[in-house]
């Protein structure tokens, strides 16, 4: 059960707390117009907070990839000593992430990857496949004796591409277990737009067994919705992990019986992994004396029975 | 001084077009020829909505649906109706709905609302509205700033600070009787859908029958009259942001009702929706002319759309597409209609 | 034209003596904008009762003397005085509120609204805000029906009228008040003879009961009917004051208004031949509701002259021969060559122009300046590739905004700064500046003043001279008697007649238009 | 009829001021007064940068970051331009980037581009964005539909096809002498730069110095005017939608080579950006005056602005309020500044 990365006194245990290098890090992600992206700042800036010896460079979230590269640009000329990229679209800024790695800048790409591998010296990845698979399973775990049940998708921005990986995973999951997807809707990741599209999804459907919500902050309009609608005969599935959604399935009386993790702890972690690269120091529990080149964050299923391990790191939405 | 009837006849001639023409061309223009179109519009979406999936389009809990979703958007767009038909524009009713709800939700409101009422939590919302819009008024009426620009800036401000309030959290709404209240239904109809009504039918009475709404038309139908003719320009036009504002307040508290929360992602594009619902119901981008009735039919009409779609199961990409091959469509039938019945 | 006088005991005399103390004093009046001193020391004293004519060329700053009486500009320097009080008029309101009216130049009304509630605009019946629709219907009803125009229904939006009707709409609006003072900018300039007896009526009406009338006209025979005494401006400053209407002699008029004396008189015809070949032929146009069974055919280097009453369609006629309106039947020729219907791009091309009736919404573009709206139906003639050659361009507009005197001199102003009959010349020098084969020109001299408008006579007599076809239309009969060589008759959108213009008379005119009767 | 010279000389002094003042006045209202604003507002945000960055604002590299920032949304906002000035509104141009973007790097344009000649994915871009602005002229032009409701059709339309071609995958550009060229610099200065510059320049001289810019303007002040001037006003409207279109084809191929992608996700919120950097430019919402200098002045401002508040590292949230007041502050001293300068 170690495989959580997200436990924060585990690594900051070791000398490589102690104050070192000053370290000037620039960090730019997409617009916070949705809470897991909201949560994802915050924690950054919060973890940035901690080093003394780290200032943090905070440029406004972006969805526009040209403002966003001469954010990066900016920081190349303000010769920072690391940036951390959640890119609002991966491989459209692996160029100027590129420019910044040859200019001696260490790059820490998060979320979302370049298509090169020379656009960053580590990348800190969520799983959004795994968390679609994740999602499957559990709800096939939940539905194996009944083939014709019904399942229902409720999606976030239906451009990005992890949204496509997710809806690939649930449906590569459910698949295994005779499921498919029956009716689906796309919302954007806000609680408004998951009311929304849930309520007509639920007029859609008239009978429903499972829903799988991708987004908790989302599911918040989603989980109004169906009180609404006074609809009880089906489960729930979150995901991303809001301490919200982790309260109501440790109550037990909602109708979330599970949600799927994605951390929003992947800025702070690039932080951390920003400060030891430019400090030139190794990750704490590992041997290897190098951080590694990729981290990919593990998507677990939290239900009532290990919900208390993962409520400490779930993000107030 | 007599008057000979023939001369009579030669002045009705020179002063006002034939009476049939003009009987027609009357009633058209005022409402129920403009409308007619919005209406087949509307009749061929559901018939459409019937046709792919009768079994549940034509549902009681599915026209309830639609309405429900109308009802937030539709309150802002009748503020917007107001704005535009006295030559105004606001870009920011999706940022003011948005602080307004985070607002209405801190803990300190929500503190008070727990102690005493949920009502101030409500006026809460209206008042910050209001507030917003009267900067919005202040800055264009006085300042000489242009309402695209002014607002805009009141856009990115609002947004700011709504962000910096909540900590960009997602607030809960604890009051129960509040979300109870608001949330609920009275004789069957969501409380939300009344309020809808409420608001659209004081709109309409206020634009139509008020010297308020006649002046909105004096002022964006040509403001140099209007000024001659001795009415404030500027105070009025102040009215009509805080106007805008108000009902901002008002979808907010809809919108906490609705979601069971406050946040600064509420309201987003907003104000497009908006506009395209108050020109499609066929108010004049440039001011003078108004319909409040055309702009409830303009919001219907994206509402259902979007129900219809969710319905059938279609694709978010195809949805776009779609939308925009029938927001054409519609537009070209219903001027077609309109013409056609004008001309005959 | 005999308008019936009212039987009311008002008149012009009893008028002028009933009170010999001012109601309004203004003096020293200075009024500068951006560039131009358009007032500059103007006193002006209007009585009870009177009706004060104001007269000047165009430009001479008496539509913005009346805007600094009504409050909608702030005077730089000078006095206003009311009842022997000075006041400040800082707001329109304020104006209003000293019980002064007014009918603008410019229409100020509101198309969207009926016109019961343009009538009534900033002063709406009304209860707790709640507008009392019947009862603005019904007064509205009255004042129309003062004004001689019942048939007018109260509840039609007002930006479907035609002009006259709008004009009546502003003058009903000015009643609607309780008003001391009306001023009136050239409201006869949309009306024909029959509309102006009308007007007249009303104005004896209102200063019977003691009100005062300014009233500013640049047809000098309205001022002889209906004045008292007269003020003269010219270039910004008062003249001469208090002159006697009736009295003083026209020449002298004529040269205080523009410092030089004018012949008041048509140029003279030249001889058409018979020969000269038809370049335009209009046949059986028609529209419904508007005119039917049109046809006329006009000569190079002829003139011809449409008359008749406001609506009769005369407008409708150029506009539909232009393109600017489909004709249901009927086909236009240029040089024998059929146009496409209802495509002006086809008429331009074969060298047809419309100089049109609202200089304001059809013909300008008020925020460009002078020189671009001069060259803007020439802009080939000044292009090569598409590239303009600002100097060829800015001369040529130089050159004909010189001949035809537009005020102030300089083409770099945009064209909302000139005064109501500059820019009714600027929209004549587009087409003069084109070089066309025929020219349909709709009440080219509408607002403009005596001097101009005797320069426009010889221009357009000259034009014709050198070949161009002209379709003249004028509510001033006078005009098109004296300028063209054929006359069409029009009522109620057919042609009762058509013959040699000297073989007709201003009243043969007027009983065709009016009763339809053959001369 | 004999004109004095001496009458003319006189009223030539009265009516008209001392030519010194008028020549000053002349001069402000046509260009360099009205600019003097804008380039102040610029000089002043250039002055907090240097106070609160100055050791990385004022350097070559940061100057060259903001005008490749400024770049693209540029060249969108001279087309924009032209739509305004023209009396239209085009929302979609965001949508047509997008779209040009994806369309000019599917994988069988690439493949041209690969074969032969890269210039085959820059005239795709062109054509694709050409022809949604012809579409949206046409609808404009000829199905007299209202450009607000015109082209927010094109804008959900043309984006949902987008996601539908690149079956919303970022695309990625494989052609390395296309974004060597205009990823590159050329004399020390961005390939990307040079293009906003003649696009600019391009647009300057169209607007200003052709019988095309000036019945742009006749088109927009006065559309009834125009018509009967003898302008082919629909044709025309068609020419500035094309126009604008073509524009957004010419920012897709520099996003796609400063991004080295094609994406439906492209150009998001570019109809606003856009918009705003016009209208604070000096360009009227309402059609019939324009000004391409205004225009550039603007985008710098709004991407200045971005730069120094990175430079400056404030927070998220408190970027958008300042935003929001800065925008106010600017056209409140832009227009004081210009009525001084006026009445003085
Ligand atoms: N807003 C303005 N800005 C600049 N100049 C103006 C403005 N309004 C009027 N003027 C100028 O003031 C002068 C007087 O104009 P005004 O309209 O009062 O003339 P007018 O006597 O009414 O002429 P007309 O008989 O043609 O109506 C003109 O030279 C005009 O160009
Ligand atoms: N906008 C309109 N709506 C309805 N009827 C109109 C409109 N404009 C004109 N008419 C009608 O068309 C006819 C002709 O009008 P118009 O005033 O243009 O004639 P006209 O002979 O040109 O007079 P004038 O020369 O004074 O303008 C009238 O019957 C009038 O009522
Ligand atoms: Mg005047
Ligand atoms: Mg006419």
């Amino acid at each position: 059960e170690n495989n959580n990365n997200a436990a924060p006194q585990g690594v900051s245990a070791g000398k490589n707390d102690e104050p070192g290098k000053k370290v000037k890090i620039g960090f730019s992600a997409p617009a916070a117009d949705h809470g897991w992206m909201g949560a994802i700042t915050k924690a950054t800036q919060a973890e940035a907070k901690k080093y003394s010896d780290v200032e943090l460079l905070v440029a406004e979230g972006t969805n526009d990839p040209n403002q966003q590269i001469s954010q990066v640009e900016t920081f190349i000329n303000q010769k920072v000593d690391a940036i951390v990229l959640l890119p609002f679209d991966g491989p459209a800024l692996t160029a100027v992430a590129t420019k910044a790695m040859e200019a001696g800048i260490t790059v820490v790409n998060v979320d979302r990857e370049f298509n090169s591998p020379a656009a960053a010296r580590t990348t800190i990845l969520g799983d959004n496949y795994g968390m679609g698979v994740s999602a499957g399973t559990y709800v096939c775990s939940q539905l194996k004796d009944k083939k014709d049940s019904i399942v229902a998708e409720i999606a976030g921005i239906d451009s990005l591409g992890l949204t496509q990986d997710r809806s690939k995973g649930f449906k590569d999951a459910l698949a295994d277990c005779g499921l498919k997807v029956s009716n689906r809707v796309a919302a954007a990741f806000t609680v408004e737009s998951g009311e929304k599209e849930a309520a007509n999804l639920l007029q859609a459907a008239p009978k429903i067994d499972a829903i799988w919500n991708h987004d908790d902050d989302q599911g918040v309009g989603v989980m109004a919705a169906i009180k609404n609608s006074n609809r009880k005969e089906f489960f729930v599935v979150g995901g991303a992990g809001s301490a919200n959604v982790m309260r109501d399935i440790k109550s037990g009386t909602s109708l979330v019986k599970a949600t799927v993790i994605y951390p929003s702890t992947q800025g702070a972690d690039g932080i951390r992994l920003a400060r030891l690269l430019v400090q030139k120091k190794a990750l704490g529990d590992l041997v290897e004396v190098e951080v590694p080149r990729e981290i990919q964050l593990y998507a677990p299923v939290v239900t009532k029975d290990n919900v208390d391990q993962y409520l400490p790191t779930a993000f107030e939405s | 001084m007599s008057e000979a009837p023939s001369d009579t006849t030669a002045s009705t001639q020179a002063t006002v077009a034939p009476p049939t023409a003009q009987r027609a061309g009357g009633l058209l223009s005022t409402g129920a020829g403009r409308n007619l179109g919005l209406v087949l519009a509307l009749v061929v979406l559901c018939i459409v909505g019937v046709a792919t999936s009768g079994d549940t389009f034509a549902t009681g809990p599915n026209v309830l649906t639609i309405l429900r979703a109308a009802a937030t958007i539709g309150v802002v767009s009748i503020g917007m109706t107001f704005v535009i038909t006295g030559g105004g524009i606001d870009l920011s009713v999706g940022a003011m709905v948005a602080l307004s709800s985070v607002w209405a939700t801190t803990l300190a409101t929500q503190q008070l609302a727990t102690d005493y009422h949920w009502i101030f939590m409500v006026s809460t919302a209206l008042l910050v509205g209001g507030a917003c819009g009267l900067v919005n008024g202040l800055l264009i009426a006085y300042g000489k700033i242009v309402p695209f620009i002014a607002t805009l800036a009141m856009l990115a401000a609002a947004r700011g600070l709504a962000e910096i309030i909540s900590d960009r959290r997602t607030q809960i709404v604890n009051n129960r009787s509040f979300v109870d209240l608001f949330g609920g239904s009275l004789i069957g109809v969501p409380t939300l859908v009344w309020i809808f009504v409420l608001v659209a039918a004081a709109g309409w009475v206020v634009l139509n029958r008020t010297t308020f709404g006649r002046r909105t038309f004096a002022v964006g139908g040509n403001t140099e009259a209007a000024r001659l003719a001795g009415i404030k320009v500027q105070r009025h036009t102040v009215a009509l942001y805080v106007l805008a504002g108000l009902c901002c307040g008002i979808a907010a508290v809809m919108l906490m009702a609705r979601t069971t929360t406050g946040s600064s992602t509420h309201g987003q594009l907003y104000e497009l929706d908006a506009i395209a619902a108050v020109v499609i119901g066929g108010t004049l981008l440039s001011g003078g002319r108004g319909t409040i009735v055309g702009t409830v039919f303009g919001v219907l009409i994206f509402t259902t759309l979007n129900n219809v779609f969710t319905l059938n199961n279609l694709s978010f990409s195809a949805q776009s597409v779609a939308k925009g091959v029938i927001i054409v469509i519609a537009v070209l039938l219903q001027q077609r209609l309109a013409r056609r019945t004008t001309s005959s | 034209m005999t308008p019936s006088t009212p039987p009311a005991p008002a008149g012009r005399e009893s008028g002028a003596v009933l009170t010999e103390s001012a109601l309004l004093t203004m003096t020293g009046i200075v009024k500068e904008f951006p560039g131009v001193r358009a007032l500059d020391g103007v006193d002006l004293d209007v009585r009870a009762g009177e009706v004060h004519c104001l007269l000047g060329q165009n430009g001479a700053g008496k539509s913005t003397l009346i805007r600094v009486l009504t409050g909608a500009h702030q005077p730089d320097a000078g006095t206003i005085r009311i009842n022997g009080d000075e006041v400040q008029l800082n707001t329109p309101t304020a104006a209003i509120q000293r019980g002064i009216a007014a009918i603008y130049q410019e229409l100020d009304l509101v198309p969207g609204l009926s016109v019961a509630e343009n009538i009534f605009l900033g002063h709406e019946p009304a209860r707790f805000g709640f507008s009392r629709r019947h009862e603005a219907a019904a007064r509205a009803r009255e004042i129309l029906r003062g004004l001689g125009h019942g048939e007018i229904p109260v509840r039609r939006e007002v930006g479907s009228l035609p002009a006259a009707g709008q004009q009546v709409v502003s003058m009903a609006r000015a009643l609607s008040r309780d008003a001391r003072l009306i001023v009136m900018d050239e409201p006869s300039a949309v009306l024909d003879p029959e509309e102006v007896a009308n007007l007249f009526r009303v104005i004896r009406g209102l200063t019977a009961q003691g009100v005062a009338v300014v009233y500013i006209s640049h047809r000098l025979e309205e001022i002889r009917e209906i004045g008292d005494r007269v003020t003269v401006l010219k270039d910004g400053a008062t003249v001469a004051t208090g002159l006697d209407a009736r009295e003083t002699p026209t020449k002298e008029l004529i040269r205080l208004m523009t410092g030089r004396s004018i012949e008041y008189v048509f140029p003279p015809r030249a001889e058409i031949l018979t020969t000269a070949p038809v370049v335009l032929e209009v046949t059986d146009l028609s529209r419904p509701g508007e005119f039917a069974g049109i046809s006329f055919s006009v000569r190079a280097g002829e003139i011809l002259g449409f008359a008749g009453l406001v609506g009769s369609g005369r407008s409708e006629v150029l506009e539909t021969v232009y393109g600017a309106r489909k004709p249901a039947t009927g086909s236009v020729r240029v040089d024998g060559t059929a146009l496409r219907p209802g495509w002006v791009q086809s008429a331009v091309k074969a060298g047809v122009g419309l100089a049109p009736e609202e200089r304001k919404s059809q013909a300008l573009l008020l925020d460009e300046a002078v020189y671009k709206n001069i060259t803007v139906s020439s802009m080939q003639r000044f292009a090569s590739g598409g590239f303009l050659n600002n100097h060829a361009e800015r001369a040529a507009a130089v050159q004909l905004a010189e001949s035809l005197d537009v005020r102030p001199p300089g083409v770099d102003q945009p064209v909302r700064n000139l005064s109501g009959g500059n820019q009714q010349k600027v929209v004549l020098a587009r087409w003069l500046l084109r070089d066309c084969r025929v020219l349909l020109l709709d009440e080219p001299t509408r607002g403009v003043d005596v001097g101009a408008r005797s320069e426009i006579y010889a221009l357009v007599r000259k034009l014709a001279a050198s070949g161009v076809a002209i379709v003249l239309v004028s509510s001033e009969v006078e005009e098109v008697l004296g300028l063209a060589d054929r006359v069409v008759v029009l009522r109620e959108g057919r042609a009762v007649h058509t013959g040699p213009a000297q073989e007709i008379d201003e009243h043969q005119v007027l009983d065709l238009v009016m009763e339809g009767s053959s001369v």
